[in-house]
């Protein structure tokens, strides 16, 4: 598709926008409606997008194999890490309290965190799906 | 230092914090390395939390600090101490059996996804066990379930690929309908913790909710673990499956399954409702004993010695629900041991199944031939193995069934003892017919001694002595087993 | 004292075998050496066994639980004469089995005879093991792991005719101790609370008339190593096995294992005066008479040897099934000695059956004709041993038959001492006719036969041997007649 | 007769679960298998979701005025059940597209033809 200059035009221009309500709704998430898991489909989204107008193979230039994997195990790490820095603190597993001194405060920075991590794993994992379903078919028989 | 107090947590996190590791470290070896800790770490977690129980009574826990019965609440006692210790054990053996039966059947380069997978499946099991909220409960059931269809995928015939597919559908179908009773019973009740659920059960029996919620939960469970006639996806998925995941989930997933069925049975809606006002008990015996007959008989005409010792699982899991549909202590006390022995024992002649895939590259009957020459431990621990399937003495096979038969009898029902012994006698059929394959019939030209690697021989022995240990000194095994009866069905 | 030093001598009457067997299976590499140590197995065995024995007649009895497998039920030992006396007849026959299959082995040319002398020893283990069981339970273990040690055996040739005597063997005996034996055992333990043998039985008082009769039915059944009709196809079909397992085997060890163990659950799990009462026992006592008579109809129009032979020992057996069902205390002393005497005389038997195959290689009787003039001292053995089953004097199994007919005259059962009248009038008519014919007969096919051709010398010695015993035991009955007593004297 | 038409949403649960259950008996294909797959899901999220209204309540989110909120327990359940949902999804139609790869099909009567029997 990347010779519709029009798609292509406003697809750059959607791409960063998308990327921004991704973050905004991942980081929202504690005051209203948002989160992480929303806002890794919709970061996805914004990826997907650009697959599909510039092609499978230069969206794998930006997002390499090792990337999206990195992202989905990192992910997974964060949301756990901070399970057992609680328990390190002392407390029981992901109780965000004992994260600062001020309970509130503390699970504040808890549910950013963990929320963070289910965001880079599922913006990851939804990435990767795409990847497996899209470069097929052109590789072996169908 | 963590204390010892967040066992239970820390018993689901370090399989499924070290799963992500696993992917970041790549290497085949270092992914091996972690997953062995990791699996060898819950193991020990699970005993340690088994001798804390059988010592001190129950154990709770709440995640995040969120107090029962509104977070979500991890609650160890007898019944699933016990369970917890059979499959992190048996997953921490297979890891050691893994290393070389992986790197030949699915190769170096994927080794760690593997891995990463693997551990994702062992603390769905594990998670599984140790929750004490329904919900919850489900979320890990679809952890472990989704990771075995992956794992069983990864089988080198494209069978696999089918068998993988139709266990999806069948157990997003069983755990689906879960989730319904699940939601059913949330309505009636408004809670989501067992314990509470059973409290706020009480005197709610006559509800229509509550006896679809009832019929939902047991429909689905039972596809789970694979009850006659709910059983068509596992004889594919054992036979096509990599030998390691074949021993692994052989062992522990229909366990666990069986497990989540006590624990709704027994725990939320509790034996009266249960069996005295649900025809449950007459229900679950004639199944089993179908199963113990029917899956027996169907395992004698397979070829695939994977796919005739899956059969044969379907019968066994007959004796342990046939065990459980008697609801007294000495029955379900039975259950519970069979489950543990058999795990055992299944798990053993799976992984005896991998030595030879790894030799002789077939499970097919007629490649077995004059194995007793050529492969002579792993020979020799599949007719140990076979041995324990049907009941000999000295092997843990016999001690379940001796308690199976004597709950039969306690309850007065003789011609049920002597089915489950008329049954076993079918097991003699499919396993000497192996037996006499490997020992009676000359292998075939240019046939050397080709005995598997140490790597693969010590788990499945490991396995092997263990199930016969338990056949000679059942203190523990029985004394547990009859904890975990007596805590679900409340007897003290 | 005593008690200890007895139990931990029990133990060893296990582990020597089973020790044995593990030093042999090392030893495939050097024949000679293998067979010694079998031979030093065996006599060491035996050696223990008499140990044993003395110090039970010197201090009574004792006993040893190894560890308990059930709460309440473990692994017991404990030593009581009728134990004596199959443990005593095993071990001691196990010597000239040994010296005779390294002859016979060897003349044969078998293969695996490394196996062979392995699943030999561990199959001796068992059958002391059942030898000395002190409950119930141990007793099944011993006697399932008999069953399994034996089977390598009974497919020794691993040809198609061997695996399909062989899947009647495991077929029959699993599924007779499987589905009735263990259910048994179980509903023991259910109904009485305790599997342990204790004089004047268990049962008593604790079971219904009802169960009591289903288990007699049971266990008479369940032991199907005691080869009662209809579970006795397994012992002809045994037959594929080489000799000295039919010899050793098929006569002493695992066939008295199963009238041993019917024996035993008469004496000390229902006890005699509580099992003359149960309905089922006449009944069962009917179907031994019924297998005694018709099993040796059977016998007379088998020709192979092996065969008759196997037969032969179906309708002996149930001498011992039928002794234990009349209840009474002189028919329980015949039961007792028919053990040892029947041991005697078939041993020698399968023996000679063996060494004329090796010798001269006739499997059937009709070819047998005038083969006495070459083999005159297994011919000559053949007929003692012969006569002995008969029960006629000067051999041993006279006593037996004597003692079992006179519990039966004490039982008012005049039938069956009439059953067992026919019965020996049977013998001679199946057994008699061989060395008849060997001696007197004409070769079959015109074939000359010239010159002394014996069996190789150790098995000869050892035909001459078990011969020579049926005539001691007529002679000197006097030990185990007093063992045979002291089972009730308890 | 109104009582039961008040309950309308699981009149919709129950032909949404039917036809979806239905169709993963029925169909032979493996992609429709799984669309009924999801369709059967969806009944479910819909009852759970359904049951967690609470008439007059709004959106439980704390503001003043407000007495009644809606149970909003029964969505976090779906949320976490429809990420399995899309696991479940992606990894069967993943398998799909590996057995077409393998089989050339994807009808299941064409499967078990082209694989010798045991």
């Amino acid at each position: 598709m990347r010779h519709h200059l029009v798609v292509r035009v406003i697809a750059k221009m959607l791409i960063p926008f998308i990327m921004l309500f991704a973050l905004y709704v991942q980081f929202h998430g504690d005051f209203g409606p948002g989160g992480g898991f929303q806002a890794g489909v919709i970061f996805a989204s914004a990826f997907i997008l650009y697959a599909l107008v510039f092609g499978v193979d230069t969206a794998r230039e930006v997002a390499p194999d090792w990337v999206v994997r990195t992202g989905i195990a990192l992910g997974g790490l964060i949301f756990g890490g901070t399970g057992v820095v609680s328990l390190l603190k002392g407390a029981n597993y992901l109780d965000y309290s004992a994260l600062k001194p001020d309970p509130v405060a503390g699970q504040h920075i808890g549910i950013l965190v963990i929320e963070l991590g289910v965001g880079i794993t599922v913006a990851s994992v939804m990435t990767a799906i795409f990847f497996a379903f899209a470069g097929r078919g052109r590789k072996g028989p169908g | 230092m963590i204390a010892s107090v967040h066992f239970p947590v820390l018993q689901i996190v370090l399989p499924l914090l070290l799963a992500p590791v696993c992917v970041l470290l790549r290497g085949a070896r270092l992914a091996w390395f972690t997953a062995l800790t990791a699996s060898w770490a819950a193991f020990g977690i699970a005993v340690a939390l088994l001798l804390d129980v059988l010592a001190g009574g129950p154990i709770s826990y709440a995640v995040g600090g969120w107090n029962a019965p509104w977070g979500i609440e991890l609650r160890v006692d007898a019944a699933n101490a016990f369970v917890l210790t059979i499959v992190a054990g048996i997953g921490a053996v297979v890891m050691i059996f893994a290393r070389e039966s992986v790197e030949h059947e699915i190769g170096n380069a994927r080794a760690y996804l593997f891995y990463a997978t693997y551990l994702l499946c062992l603390a769905g099991l594990l998670g599984v066990t140790i929750t004490g909220d329904a919900f919850n409960l489900f979320v890990f059931l679809e952890i472990s379930s989704l990771s075995s269809y992956v794992l069983i995928s990864l089988g080198k015939d494209r069978r696999a690929l089918y068998a993988a597919y139709q266990y999806l559908i069948l157990g997003t179908i069983g755990a689906t309908f879960y989730l319904i009773g699940v939601g059913l019973l949330y309505q009636v009740t408004g809670t989501l913790n067992m314990l509470d659920l059973a409290q706020r059960l009480e005197g709610q029996e006559g509800l229509r909710g509550v006896r679809v919620a009832f019929a939902f939960l047991t429909v689905g469970i039972s596809l789970k673990l694979a009850l006659f006639p709910l059983h068509f996806w596992l004889p594919n998925a054992y036979a096509y499956a990599p030998s390691a995941v074949t021993g692994f989930m052989a062992a522990t997933a229909t366990k666990v399954s069986i497990y989540v069925l006590l624990r709704v049975f027994f725990t939320i809606f509790g034996v009266e409702f249960s069996f005295g006002q649900m025809p449950l008990g007459e229900i679950l015996m004639f199944l089993a004993v179908a199963a113990m007959f029917a899956a027996s008989t169907v395992a004698i005409f397979q070829n695939n010695i994977k796919r005739m010792l899956a059969y044969s699982s379907v019968a066994q899991i007959g004796y342990i629900v046939l065990g459980i549909g008697m609801a007294s202590v000495t029955g379900v006390q039975a259950g519970v041991l069979h489950l543990f022995n058999h795990a055992l024992i299944k798990g053993g002649l799976f992984l005896a199944m991998g030595c030879i895939v790894y030799r002789i590259g077939s499970t097919h009957i007629d490649d077995l031939a004059g194995l007793g020459k050529r492969m002579p431990w792993t020979a020799a621990a599949f007719v140990a193995g076979g041995l324990g399937l049907i009941g000999i003495p000295l092997t843990a096979g016999f001690i379940s069934k001796w308690y199976l038969v004597l709950a039969a009898l306690e309850k007065g029902w003789w011609w049920i003892a002597v089915l489950i012994l008329l049954s076993s006698l079918l097991a003699v059929v499919y396993v000497w017919k192996v037996v006499e394959q490997m020992y009676l019939k000359p292998a075939g030209e240019g046939a050397g001694r080709t005995e598997a690697p140490l790597g693969l021989l010590v788990p499945t022995w490991i396995l092997i002595i263990a199930s016969i240990w338990f056949g000679i000194d059942t203190r523990l095994s029985a004394g547990a087993a009859l904890e975990a009866a007596k805590t679900l069905l409340g007897a003290g | 004292m005593g008690g200890d030093l007895i139990g931990v001598s029990m133990l060893w009457a296990m582990l020597i075998p089973a020790g044995g067997a593990l030093v042999i299976s090392q030893l495939g590499r050097w024949p000679n050496l293998r067979e010694t140590v079998t031979l030093v197995t065996a006599g060491a065995l035996f050696v223990d066994v008499m140990w044993i024995a003395d110090l039970f007649s010197r201090n009574g009895g004792g006993g040893l639980t190894l560890w308990e497998i059930f709460p309440g039920l473990g692994l017991t030992f404990t030593v009581e004469p009728l134990g004596l006396i199959f443990a005593l007849i095993a071990s001691g026959l196990w010597i000239v089995t040994s010296i005779y299959a390294i002859g016979y082995m060897r003349a044969h040319r078998e293969v695996n005879q490394t196996r062979f002398y392995v699943c030999f020893a561990i199959a001796l283990s068992s059958a002391m093991g059942v030898a000395f069981a002190g409950n119930m339970l141990t007793l099944f273990i011993f006697y399932e792991v008999l069953t399994l040690s034996t089977y390598p055996l009974v497919t020794h040739a691993g040809d198609d005719k061997a695996k399909a005597g062989g899947r009647t063997y495991l077929g029959i005996l699993l599924f007779t101790s499987i589905v009735f034996l263990l259910t048994a055992v179980v509903w023991t333990w259910a109904v009485a609370g305790t599997l342990d043998f204790t004089a004047g039985g268990v049962l008593d008082g604790k079971a219904s008339p009802g169960v009591a009769a289903a288990l007699l039915v049971l266990y008479v059944f369940g032991v199907g190593k005691a080869a009662v009709m209809p579970f006795h196809r397994w012992l002809p079909a045994a037959m594929v096995a080489p000799a000295p397992v039919s010899a050793l085997l098929h006569a002493v060890a695992v066939v008295k294992a199963g009238v041993f163990t019917v024996l035993k659950v008469a004496v000390y799990i229902f006890g005699i005066d509580f099992l003359a009462g149960v309905a089922s026992g006449r009944w069962l006592m009917y179907i031994a008479a019924a297998t005694v008579l018709i099993a040796s109809l059977v016998a007379m129009r088998q020709d192979n040897l092996k065969r008759r032979l196997a037969y032969s020992t179906i309708s002996q057996l149930s001498y011992i099934v039928l002794a234990a069902m009349l209840a009474t205390p002189l028919a329980v002393v015949g039961g007792a000695m028919h053990i040892a005497m029947h041991a005697f005389g078939k041993i020698t038997l399968f023996f000679c059956a063996g060494a004329i195959d090796v010798a001269l290689h006739k499997k059937n009787i009709s070819d047998m004709g005038g083969i006495g003039r070459a083999m005159p001292f297994t011919m000559g053995a053949f007929l003692i041993a012969s006569l002995s089953i008969i029960g006629l004097p000067p051999l041993g199994g006279l006593w037996s038959k004597w003692y079992i007919a006179l519990g039966a005259l004490q039982a008012d059962e005049v039938a069956m001492v009439a059953v067992l009248m026919i019965s020996s009038l049977l013998n001679v008519a199946y057994l008699l006719p061989i060395p008849v014919r060997a001696f007197f007969g004409k070769p079959a096919n015109g074939e000359a036969i010239t010159g002394l051709k014996e069996a190789p010398l150790p098995s000869v010695l050892a035909i001459c041997f078990s011969a020579l015993g049926c005539a001691f035991l007529f002679f000197f009955p006097e030990p185990l007649y007093r063992l045979a007593q002291a089972i009730l004297a308890n | 007769m109104m009582e039961a038409f008040g309950l309308y949403n699981y009149w919709i649960v129950i032909f949404l679960m039917m036809s979806g259950f239905y169709v993963v008996i029925a169909r032979g294909n493996l992609v429709k298998k799984l669309v009924g797959l999801n369709i059967f899901q969806a009944s479910v999220f819909v009852l759970y979701i359904s049951m967690g209204k609470v008439a007059g309540g709004t959106a439980p989110i704390i503001a003043e005025g407000i007495e009644t909120y809606s149970n909003p327990l029964p969505h976090v359940l779906i949320l976490t059940a429809i990420v399995v949902g899309v696991a479940t999804t992606a990894l069967g139609l993943s398998l799909v597209v590996r057995i077409n790869e393998e089989y050339g099909t994807v009808e299941e009567e064409e499967l078990a033809d082209k694989d010798p029997a045991e």
